[in-house]
């Protein structure tokens, strides 16, 4: 079942199509997105709750028409300045926008998982995210009258998603922060997992999702594909290539030669070095984003 | 006697720590409120009950995390829990007793800004956004701001409320079916703000050591008021210096 | 934390709750539903979206004034008699029903631990449930114009599950099938948990559910608590206790005398030989219910 | 030659096991349809994904279950999810091929009744009740009824609609929001009932081996239709018996 991730990301992912590369810190595929960046995809709606680096960079690289997230930095860092400067000078083209808080993409991802049309919650209520986007209602409680917040499913086209493992006939299993990934791979039309290995036998763990393989379209097996963020049991994350994104994605100049360099190298072991980039920035002291990330 | 001293985010940190009652659950933000948190835990807090958005529950991490989802909170929890569970089964539920919040802006009612400065469809700044605070502030018991003083950041009405304080007084939270009481206490790196019991309108209740009132007002951008019984924050101790440095690594 | 099984009962159980006493086949809390009866509790609204025969006890019992549930009956054996006895001809005492699809139960659940007033799921479209249940209600959502199923939310007073592990703070572990367990004691304002042993530190387990122990207000320490249903890894299920029932509620003498044995009895130590009873006695032939269960 | 005799059961338990394709992922109930997918894989469909309302994904159980909660089939799963999860993400989100239901009453248009004998609120025989069945027959992409042939069971019109099959008859399932194909045959100790296509009402396709289509008439509370093409049920296989009585323990 396994198949190379140029091969799975070009049977998979489409011009136009709405792709969520999801992980919540841990397990992100930056691998599958700089596949994506390498095969020059363009028009993407991009969903993630917390775009971080590899979102800045697919952005940057002109591959998405839309942003669908609930925060969007550098975990511990700060801003994404390739998001700052798509959203606020069109560079290196227009980028729409569809803000929600967590609660609300959770529960978005949860609706499309379960073919539901809509999730419920308690939230929004008073902030300015309800007024600027339409995907935020109302609905009112047939018991109590109580009125609550709506917002539709989450449904995308394509859902990628890195695990530690996956079995010879496309199980795959990921443990440790799991975050939003079962419900963004169940929610979505069309599924494709980078694992760092494929075992015989998947041995169970504490804490485990395993994805059956009927829910999986491809899986590619990309050791280190999660770098620099990490694989819980395989490496850590590599926080040093996070604050050292901060220099490159600040400057077109920079991030251009990043560009480059990636789309010069040819598959997933290039991976690791492009993301590395120069020593550590600190951030800089004129950067007005919250001293804590609130949440 | 030795002669201490220390950094106003220093002084910041250690009264957020303070604040933290032991025992409680407590939602973690990544940078001053996870610091904050972590210091509370090895000080007067042992027993306080760490949850980190990515799903971690009781987690006691032994050095500071980068982000909210490092692998050192899933090893240390008692349990982790998918993304939507920790924001419906245990903040939507109410089971959190208190949150931190940082912000870019904060106003009169401390309602708090995260998400742009400037227009929402034009902004001068895009900011990351609203990640888990509007419901934080929504859901949990009590809600700490923490964020450091001045002119831009404290401003007479935000820009963009991306999660709500007071809304615009008393009356608005309950009218708005939030069922949390929303920031109790905003501490910054020059004192300490608490809503006014009547008008919800932020005051200044204490300032650090070496912070005049009039400095505070100065670094505000409404017209702050100051409360009569202006507390001067005790210094920070020794233990709990040591405990902050040995956990930033500016030790 | 650990306090006998009477006490907790006592201390958490009051004539009139809600009580929900969960439990998907594995782990049913039979030996505090036992002490419900030996404690003479009265005009409880039980809640299980599987009743089976530790709850045609209850109801035998008079200790239910309501039954809140998807499904009644002996699980591979047949109907539950006390239970029919009860809505047919109200003995010992009148029995109200308000009755779900598993999948509504389930959500009802669900909703209840979220902190939200209602649940909404596709489902009861055309049935008589609907008609019959002034708690099924529809919803239309605001995006779509779909028009769906609402329950409202359950919260009972007390969950009582079985686990097999506590430790000494108090947290609970379970696993194997584990069904609705978590959601029930989140929705409920007071948790009574007894366990199979306490032990030092609760090693991870591939499949674990753990309720920290701030939602866990009683621990009880009851080996076999959960016999003739089974706990994984410690004992298997009693087939012959759950056939043997089948002769024992049919016959309102022969569950007298079941009573009068249960009652004469103290604490849990009793509850495995009052449960067994007589040989297996085969569904008898005009027995009309469904031969497979369906679901 | 050997002579093979079988009982109705047997016979019923056989076709039903016949009409699972390999690879579907079939929701299983206890009773007849358990023993049914338990001789489908052990038979023409080793991959059948066999799925408990426990929350067993992909059980493979060495042994038939007595309840839908057995230690066995927690074991041999791939995985065992929650029970909000099994409805939810599952059944609910379209992800099941085949369900299998069994019935106290069905009506000529396969509407299920697992509820009520007689009136709702005084009731002659009260049954266990809807368990999984109305989302069964609602979400799986199609459902078979196992059931014993009787006048009594195959009625004009259910006593309680518990689960939806056919409504009134053509376009009611689409009326009713209902996203799968519902009932597509109902097998029996005496033979086999599929929907008309055009009228949705229930018609005999096929008998048992020594089974006449009049028995079958008479064994049925409404006007039955008999299919121009009706089909002779293939005799069970020495294997097929063997299976089904390894399983059953009649062997």
């Amino acid at each position: 079942m396994a198949v190379p991730l140029d091969e799975a990301v070009r049977q998979l992912i489409h011009d136009g199509d709405t792709v969520a590369l999801e992980g919540f810190t841990h397990l992100i595929p930056v691998a599958a997105g700089h596949e994506v960046i390498r095969q020059g995809l363009r028009d993407l709606t991009l969903v993630r709750m917390t775009p971080d680096i590899v979102y800045d960079q697919l952005i940057g690289a002109g591959c998405a028409r839309k942003l669908v997230f609930s925060w969007g930095g550098n975990p511990g860092v700060g801003s994404l300045h390739r998001f700052r400067d798509a959203v606020t000078r069109s560079w290196p083209v227009p980028l729409e926008i569809e803000e929600h808080s967590h609660a609300g993409m959770a529960n978005r991802y949860v609706a499309g998982a379960s073919g539901l049309p809509f999730a419920v919650l308690r939230g929004y209520s008073g902030t300015d995210l309800a007024g600027n986007t339409p995907n935020i209602r109302t609905i009112t409680c047939p018991f109590t009258g109580q009125e609550l917040a709506a917002v539709p499913a989450l449904n995308p086209d394509v859902t990628v998603i890195h695990a530690q493992r996956a079995d010879a006939a496309g199980n795959v299993q990921l443990w440790g922060i799991t975050g939003i990934q079962k419900e963004a791979a169940l929610a979505a039309d069309r599924v494709l997992v980078t694992v760092e290995e494929v075992v015989d036998e998947l041995e169970p763990v504490p804490g485990q999702v395993i994805l059956p393989s009927r829910v999986v379209d491809a899986v590619s097996v990309v050791p280190g594909g999660a770098a620099p963020s990490y694989a819980h049991g395989y490496y850590e994350r590599d926080n040093a290539a996070y604050r050292a994104w901060d220099a490159i994605g600040r400057d077109r100049e920079a991030f251009t030669a990043w560009l480059t360099e990636l789309t010069a190298a040819t598959g997933p072991t290039a991976t690791g070095r492009a993301a590395a980039g120069p020593a550590a920035a600190d951030r800089a002291a004129d950067d007005p984003e919250p001293a804590g990330r609130g949440a | 006697m030795t002669t201490v001293t220390w950094t106003a985010d220093e002084m910041m940190t250690v009264t957020a720590a303070r604040s933290l009652r032991d025992g409680t659950a407590c939602f973690v933000g990544i940078g001053l409120p996870s610091t904050a948190a972590n210091v509370a835990s090895r000080t007067h807090a042992p027993d306080l009950w760490m949850i980190y958005e990515s799903g971690t529950l009781g987690a006691s991490p032994d050095r500071l995390p980068l982000s909210i989802g490092d692998g050192i909170l899933a090893e240390t929890a008692d349990t982790v829990v998918s993304v939507p569970e920790v924001f419906n089964y245990w903040l939507q539920a109410g089971r959190i007793d208190a949150g931190f919040l940082g912000a870019a802006q904060i106003d009169r009612y401390a309602n708090i800004n995260t998400t742009v400065i400037g227009a929402y469809d034009d902004p001068a700044v895009r900011l990351p956004g609203a990640g888990g605070a509007p419901e934080i502030a929504a859901s949990c018991r009590e809600v700490t701001v923490i964020m450091r003083h001045s002119r831009r950041a404290f401003v007479e009405r935000v820009d963009f409320v991306t999660s709500v304080g007071h809304g615009t007084g008393p009356g608005d939270r309950e009218r708005l079916g939030l069922t949390g009481a929303g920031p109790v206490r905003v501490i910054t790196d020059l004192g300490v703000l608490e809503p006014d019991p009547l008008t919800r309108e932020l005051t200044l209740v204490g300032v650090h050591p070496g912070v005049e009132a009039a400095a505070v007002r100065e670094a505000t951008g409404w017209d702050l008021r100051v409360s009569e019984d202006l507390a001067r924050t005790p210094a920070p101790t020794e233990t709990e210096l040591s405990v902050v440095r040995s956990l930033t690594g500016a030790a």
